[in-house]
């Protein structure tokens, strides 16, 4: 059983990584069409193959033709770079998001031949801390990516972008604090099930319901974490041409534009996971739909494996969505707001929001 | 267990040799405090091998502690280095001997 | 089926020591192989990704100089380019890494803080009320303010 | 040889590795990543010691968190490699340093080999978050709350010692 069981792991993991990989793909599709629908014009359209047949792909521009595009440009190392460290940063930047995944359930268990399969890549015991724990880590790309261009803008974009960083995980960490003493444990396939039943036999108990402002505190840090508009300060290209990442071309740019957009899959995993009930489809249990009045639709196994997975997948991309929507609707903050936000608003508003949880948990007993 | 115990304190001896002689070779102040942070490491190394031997789950706490405070010690040591280093522009040891006078 | 607040997690939680084992000598840490084969893929993944332009990228002949210049729009560049800069990024991280062992203090309290029940709750009060005591002051001594 | 032994001895030796890196290289930078990459790996040997709960702390405290300020500090500071030193007793010492330090890695280690110790059974929660937390929170109650108050004393002293000497808003 022991090489059958590291198989399955690897299957899981390989699925895991390609959806967050081609997830950020679409999104950076969505993200041009979007933003050409808000601002009322085409966007990105065609696609030159050889240079002489514009053709217009529609998604597959951007998941066939960029990365063409992208792995045949001169790879670019500036004059004093540090060469190690300059081909390291984009590496960093994009494995710790990456792997964060590993700890996220995208579904319940699969049962073949009587063999159960926990859809989670690492069933972890201490899943939240290991997510905290690799976008922790997320921080050194930026660093080092500023630091080894020997460039004035890469630096300061490189700094900011650490200060903004670790400003907001504070904030992040403490939102999910209300989350955990909710549940009570810090295993997120554990979370996904507490989120199972209903409230009043109609409302899902998803942890919104329990934790509102903990979300809300959660999703402005992860936008923030993620470095986009409006909090997009390190790379601002109206005064940081584009921040740490300035010199860096083809492949090695492309690495630290994915790791923007697979952080905001992770943040809208995260999200999914912890206050939309993740997997869970409402009324969906193990047999089938249940739905209030004494409805009753039986569904096969595969079916509801099925439905879970897909509606995982769905509200990752709803909230990834959400995101471009705030990225094109909202301007750019100054460094001082982006600073304050996260240090004299969030930091406190997350304490109080831990105090009222403790509060009203220790008052129900 | 998947390894002697031993095993895991000579990783931990090995390393805290390493810091030592960070400390003893280094003359930039904040590479020797990285060196003086290995040392700290070697010890909660054997701290958490200890106390899987023992099965008490103490010794990790006592880590917790240390981590703790290695990073008050981080905080105010990085913050004596940066206010002697507006003072006397620099981070080597032997020229900031200041007691000497 | 309750509906008080904060539900624990109804299913079992996933045991600690896996019944069969990666190879027979895993046992403890079956949980961790799914965190291993992730970190290979990605390493092997990411990996490729970077290194993609070295190995297909274009390539220019001579005159690099030029070409390997920092961006300055256009100009030459004067001087270094890794000048010092505000301590503020610096006062920033103290008061991240305080903060950050104060979280970190805090999710392990918040799992187990249903069995301590209120002393429990009032010991974590303390604990953030000295912490919260230094924010204030660190806040009114203008750290947190940029100018 | 079982697998996770291989595993463990693969980490240990790649952790002496970075270890060295960071006394060797005369890179401020280079060896503050050499120190991550040690602190990274011996989160993982965490994990082969069944700690989980402290291994993931070990990246967020010190991986993720007291290297960050290092890095940051380097930077604000913009050292430059370290000179390469001169002047004939300064080898001496530095031989002597590395002497020492080699007689006390294998002194160290002949005295630990001889250990006896017991590596059984644990519980079956043992190193879990659940745990570590019950231990803390009710054996070390009193050094958790000394706790806040070395961190309240260390983010004073720290801002006080970083702060220019400037009147500050402070009324």
């Amino acid at each position: 059983m022991g090489l059958i069981a590291v198989g399955i792991a690897a299957v899981k993991a390989f699925a895991v990584l390609m959806l967050v990989l081609n997830m950020s793909a679409v999104l950076l599709w969505v993200e041009r069409k979007g933003s050409a629908l808000i601002q009322d014009r085409i966007g990105a359209n065609r696609a030159n193959v050889f240079g002489v047949m514009p053709l217009n792909l529609g998604l597959l521009n951007t998941l066939v033709a960029d990365p063409i595009k992208l792995l045949t440009k001169e790879d670019m190392v500036p004059a004093g770079a540090d060469k190690l460290l300059h081909f390291l940063a984009p590496f960093l930047a994009v494995f710790p998001v990456l792997v964060t995944f590993a700890a996220i359930p995208f579904g319940d268990e699969l049962v073949i031949g009587g063999q159960a399969i926990n859809l989670q890549v690492a069933a972890l015991d201490i899943g939240i801390l290991y997510v905290l724990a690799m976008s922790s880590l997320a921080i050194y790309g930026v660093v080092l990516g500023g630091w080894a261009s020997n460039s004035r803008w890469a630096l300061l974009g490189g700094i900011r972008g650490a200060a903004q960083m670790i400003s907001y995980e504070i904030a992040m960490g403490l939102a999910l604090i209300g989350a955990v003493m909710a549940f009570g444990t810090l295993d997120m396939q554990a979370i996904a099930r507490a989120q199972g039943h209903h409230f009043f036999g109609v409302i899902p108990a998803w942890g919104v319901i329990y934790q509102p402002l903990a979300f809300l505190i959660f999703l402005i840090a992860g936008i923030a974490e993620t470095k986009r508009v409006p909090f997009d300060l390190p790379e601002g290209e109206s005064e940081l041409v584009s921040g740490y990442f300035t010199e860096y071309s083809g492949m090695k740019q492309a690495a630290f534009m994915l790791s923007d957009f697979a952080e905001s899959v992770v943040v809208a995993g995260l999200a999914a996971t912890l206050f939309f009930g993740a997997w869970q489809v409402p009324f969906l249990f193990r047999d089938g739909f249940h739905f209030p009045g004494g409805v009753i639709v039986a569904l096969p196994h595969l079916a509801v494996v099925v439905l879970q997975i897909v509606s995982f997948t769905l509200k990752v991309f709803a909230l990834c969505v959400f995101q471009i929507l705030v990225r094109w609707t909202l301007p750019r903050y100054r460094y001082d707001q982006v600073m304050d936000l996260g240090w004299k608003y969030l930091l406190p508003l997350a304490l109080a929001n831990m105090l009222v949880t403790g509060i009203v948990i220790v008052s129900i007993g | 267990m998947i390894v002697p115990t031993q095993w895991v304190l000579m990783l931990s001896a090995v390393l805290f040799a390493i810091g030592v002689v960070g400390v003893l070779v280094r003359r930039n102040v904040i590479v020797i405090f990285m060196a003086i942070e290995l040392m700290l490491n070697a010890v909660n190394l054997s701290f958490i091998a200890l106390a899987r031997a023992r099965g008490a789950v103490d010794g990790q706490v006592v880590v917790f502690f240390v981590m703790t405070v290695a990073a008050a010690e981080a905080a105010v040591g990085l913050a004596i280095i940066i206010a002697s280093f507006r003072n006397r522009s620099t981070v080597n040891v032997d020229e900031l001997a200041l007691l000497r006078g | 089926m309750r509906e008080t607040i904060g539900i624990t997690g109804g299913a079992a939680r996933p045991r600690l020591r896996g019944g069969t084992g990666f190879a027979g000598a895993f046992a403890v840490l079956d949980q961790y192989i799914g965190v291993l084969i992730t970190f290979a893929l990605g390493t092997v993944i990411v990996l490729g990704m970077v290194s993609g332009s070295m190995i297909f990228g274009a390539r220019s002949k001579g005159r690099r100089a030029v070409k390997d210049e920092v961006f300055e729009c256009g100009n030459p560049s004067s001087g270094p380019a890794r000048g010092r800069f505000s301590v503020h990024f610096y006062l920033v991280a103290i008061l991240f890494i305080v903060f950050d062992v104060e979280v970190v203090f805090m999710y392990p309290w918040a799992i187990v803080f249903r069995q301590l029940g209120v002393p429990g709750f009032i010991e974590m009060l303390t604990f953030v009320a000295v912490l919260g005591f230094g924010l204030v002051y660190v806040w009114r001594r203008g750290a947190l303010a940029w100018d | 040889m079982t697998m996770g032994a291989a595993l463990f001895l693969l980490v240990a030796v790649a952790t002496v590795a970075a270890a060295l890196g960071v006394v060797l290289h005369p890179n401020p930078v280079k060896s503050a990543i050499f120190l991550v990459v040690t602190l990274f790996l011996l989160a993982i040997v965490f994990v082969l010691l069944e700690a989980h709960m402290i291994a993931a702390l070990q990246v967020i405290v010190y991986a993720g968190a007291i290297m960050v300020l290092f890095l940051f500090v380097i930077m604000l500071l913009n050292l430059q490699d370290d000179d390469p030193e001169r002047g004939r007793h300064r080898y001496v010492l530095r031989g002597l340093a590395w002497l020492g330090g080699v007689v006390l890695a294998v002194e160290l280690a002949l005295l630990l080999r001889g250990a006896t110790m017991g590596g059984g059974e644990v519980p079956a929660d043992y190193g879990s978050a659940e745990a570590v937390a019950r231990s803390l929170y009710t054996d070390f109650l009193l050094p958790f709350e000394l706790t806040s108050i070395l961190l309240l004393v260390a983010v004073v002293g720290a801002v006080l010692l970083a702060q220019k000497q400037r009147r500050s808003s402070l009324p």
